[in-house]
C-alpha cells in the first residue's frame, strides 16, 4: 500500500484538509464544547507539516511517533493527548517495517483506538472520536476479510468513519466538554468524531489519487 | 517539600491559586501550567513537564488540575517524564480548595501520604 | 436564567473562572467580586452586592466563594440587600469545578434546584 | 459612664492604637494566617476615623452602626465581617439610649461576642478573636456583679481581653485560615484576638485619662 513517502504524502494531505475545515470544527465545538476543536486541529497540524518537511524519518514508526508528538506538543485540547496517543500506538505497532500494507492500515486504526480508550478513559458510544474511529476499523476488517484490495478498503474506513461520525448526532455526550451538556448534546455532531472522519477521509482521497 | 503543580487552562486562575498560597506558605515549592503555548486558554504538556521538573525532589509531586483534558495532558506529561514519575501523583480533588491545602500542607513540611489524607474528602471523581 | 456570582479573594481567579466558562455558555449571567476595593487579596462586601445585583432576577442567584472568609463577607451582602434576599444562595461546592458546572447550567435554562442538584455531589463542608 | 462625645473619643482612640500596632498584628497574622490583619484593620480603622470625622451622629447606637458599617466596608478580611457584626449587634443592644453606663457597656460586649459567634460560626476555644472577647465581658460581669465602679469594670475588661488573647497561644485554630496549620498554630497568639485586646485597652485608657 505505502512506502514513507506515501505515508508523508498522506499526513500532509490529511493535514491540509484539517485547516480547510477549521472553520467547521470550530463551529461543531461551539454549539456543544467550547469552540476551539478547529483552531486545536488546525495548530496541532501545522506542527505536524512542519515535522513532516523537516524530514528525516527512519520508518513509518519514526514518522508516526515524531507527528503524534507535534500533536501532543501543540493542540492544546483533548484532542491533543489523545490524537497523540493514537499516533503514537499506531506508532508502536508499526515496529520496525518499512512500507505498510491495508492489513497494517487497520491494525494501526485499531491500535490508535486503543490507544484513545486508554487515554481517554472511553468506549464506543459516548459520543466521541472514537464513534468514527471504531466503525471506520470494523469496516475495514470486515473489506479485509471479503478479500477487498486496498483502494477498497480505504474506501471502506472513510465511508463508515464519516457515517460514524454523522450519527453521533443520535448520542447524549459522556466525555468531555459536551458532558457537561447532558441531553443537549444531541443532535449535534461531536467535532472530534468530524475530524477522525476528515484524516481518515483524506488518507483514502490521497491514495485513491495516486 | 512535597512540590505542587497547577494545571489548568486559564493562567489566571493558577497564578492567582498561587498568589492566595504563598500568603499562607513561602517556601512550600508550587509551579504552574497554565494555559496552551500560545496562551489560549488550554493545556500544554511542555508546561506541564517543565513544571513538574521544577519542583522535583524526592519527597515527591502532587499535580492538581482543573478539568478531564488537563488530566490527560498531565498523564501525558507523566509518560514522557525524564525524572521518577512513580513519585509523581496527579490527584483528584478540588481545584482551588485542594491546591490551597497541599500548598500550606507542604509548607509545614507534610509528606505525600499526610497531604493526601488532608485532602482525601476533596475528591471529585474529576478523572475523566 | 440563573445568575452566577463568584467571589474570590483573587481577582485573577474569577476572571480565569469566567472565561473558562464563556467558551462553553456564552449568554449564562456571570458576575465577578474577586479582590479587596484597594485590589489586595481578600473580599469585599460592596463588590459582592453588586455582583448580586448586576445578575438578579426571578430565577434566582447562586453565589460561589473560595474559602470561608469570604463566605462570611457574602453572608453580610446577603444581609444588606436591596433584593429579596430569599431568591440568592451561597453556595458549598468545589469552587472552579461548582461555577463551570452551574454557568453552563445556567446557560442551558435549568433552574436553582436543578443546577443545585448538579453540584450536589460537589459539596466540601467549607462554610467556616 | 459616657455620651456620644466620649464614644467617639474613644473609639477615635482605639483606631489610633490599631494604627500603632499594625505591624504587630500583620506579624501575627505572618505566623499563623495570610499575614495581612494589621493591614486589614489598619485599613478598616482609618475609615471609621473616617465616619467619626464626619460626625452626624443622633445616638450612640448610629455611632456604632456606622463604625460598624465602615469595618465591613473596608476590611476585606474575615475580621471585616466579624468586628463589623460585632459593632453593629453593639448598635442594636444600644436601642435609643444617648449615654451609656458601665452595666450597658458589658451588655454591648456579650451582644458583639454573639454577633461574631452567629457570624463565623464559632465558639470559645476556636484561638479566634472570641477568646479575647468573651472572658474580657465575663470579668466585667463579675466585676459588676461585686459593685465595682465604671474605671474598676474596665480595666477588668481590659485585664481579661489581654490575658485572653495571650492565652490563644494555648489554643490549636479550629477557624479561619490558621486553621489549616493545626496543632503548628501552637505556641502562637491568634492576631484577632490580639486586635481585640488593643481595642478594649485602648478603650478602658482612654476613660481612665479622662
Ligand atoms: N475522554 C475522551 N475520550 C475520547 N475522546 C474524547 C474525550 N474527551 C474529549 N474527546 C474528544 O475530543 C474532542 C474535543 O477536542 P478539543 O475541542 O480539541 O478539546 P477540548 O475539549 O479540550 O477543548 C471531542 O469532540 C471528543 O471527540
Ligand atoms: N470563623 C471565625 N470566627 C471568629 N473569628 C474568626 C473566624 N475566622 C477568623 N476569625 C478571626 O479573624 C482573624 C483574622 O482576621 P484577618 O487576618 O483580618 O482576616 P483573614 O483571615 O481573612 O485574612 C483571626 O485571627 C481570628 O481571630
Ligand atoms: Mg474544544
Ligand atoms: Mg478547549
Ligand atoms: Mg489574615
Ligand atoms: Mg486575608
Amino acid at each position: 500500500m505505502a512506502e514513507l513517502n506515501q505515508l508523508i504524502g498522506a499526513l500532509n494531505h490529511a493535514a491540509d484538509v484539517i485547516e480547510e475545515n477549521k472553520q467547521h470544527l470550530t463551529e461543531l465545538d461551539g454549539a456543544i464544547g467550547d469552540g476551539d476543536h478547529g483552531i486545536n486541529m488546525s495548530r496541532g497540524f501545522s506542527f505536524v507539516k512542519k515535522t513532516l518537511d523537516e524530514g528525516g524519518f527512519q520508518t513509518p514508526a519514526d514518522l508516526f511517533k515524531k507527528s503524534g508528538m507535534a500533536l501532543v506538543a501543540h493542540v492544546g485540547g483533548a484532542s491533543g493527548p489523545l490524537f497523540g496517543t493514537a499516533f503514537l500506538r499506531a506508532s508502536m505497532a508499526l515496529k520496525d517495517k518499512t512500507e505498510i500494507n491495508s492489513e497494517d492500515y487497520i491494525s494501526i486504526l485499531k491500535a490508535a483506538a486503543e490507544g484513545i480508550k486508554m487515554r481517554g478513559k472511553s468506549q464506543a458510544g459516548e459520543k466521541t472520536m472514537l464513534d468514527a474511529l471504531i466503525p471506520a476499523y470494523e469496516a475495514g476488517e470486515t473489506a479485509l476479510s471479503q478479500g477487498k484490495d486496498t483502494q477498497e478498503v480505504l474506501q471502506a474506513v472513510k465511508a463508515a468513519a464519516r457515517t460514524g461520525a454523522t450519527d453521533t448526532e443520535k448520542l447524549v455526550a459522556k466525555k468531555g466538554r459536551s458532558s457537561y451538556l447532558g441531553e443537549r448534546s444531541l443532535g449535534h455532531q461531536d467535532p472530534g468524531a468530524a475530524s477522525t472522519a476528515l484524516i481518515l477521509g483524506a488518507i483514502a482521497d490521497y491514495f485513491a489519487a495516486l | 517539600m512535597v512540590g505542587i503543580v497547577l494545571v489548568s487552562h486559564s493562567r489566571k486562575i493558577v497564578e492567582g491559586i498561587k498568589e492566595l498560597a504563598s500568603q499562607m506558605s513561602k517556601d512550600a515549592p508550587v509551579a504552574l501550567a497554565g494555559g496552551t503555548d500560545d496562551d489560549r486558554l488550554g493545556t500544554d504538556i511542555t508546561k506541564i513537564s517543565s513544571a513538574i521538573h521544577d519542583v522535583y525532589s524526592d519527597d515527591g509531586v502532587l499535580v492538581f488540575f482543573d478539568m478531564g483534558s488537563a488530566y490527560m495532558n498531565a498523564q501525558m506529561a507523566l509518560d514522557f517524564l525524564e525524572e521518577d514519575s512513580s513519585k509523581v501523583e496527579i490527584v483528584d480533588a478540588a481545584f482551588v480548595e485542594g491546591a490551597i491545602t497541599a500548598i500550606v500542607d507542604s509548607g509545614l513540611n507534610k509528606s505525600m501520604d499526610e497531604i493526601k489524607a488532608d485532602i482525601a474528602s476533596m475528591k471529585l471523581g474529576k478523572m475523566p
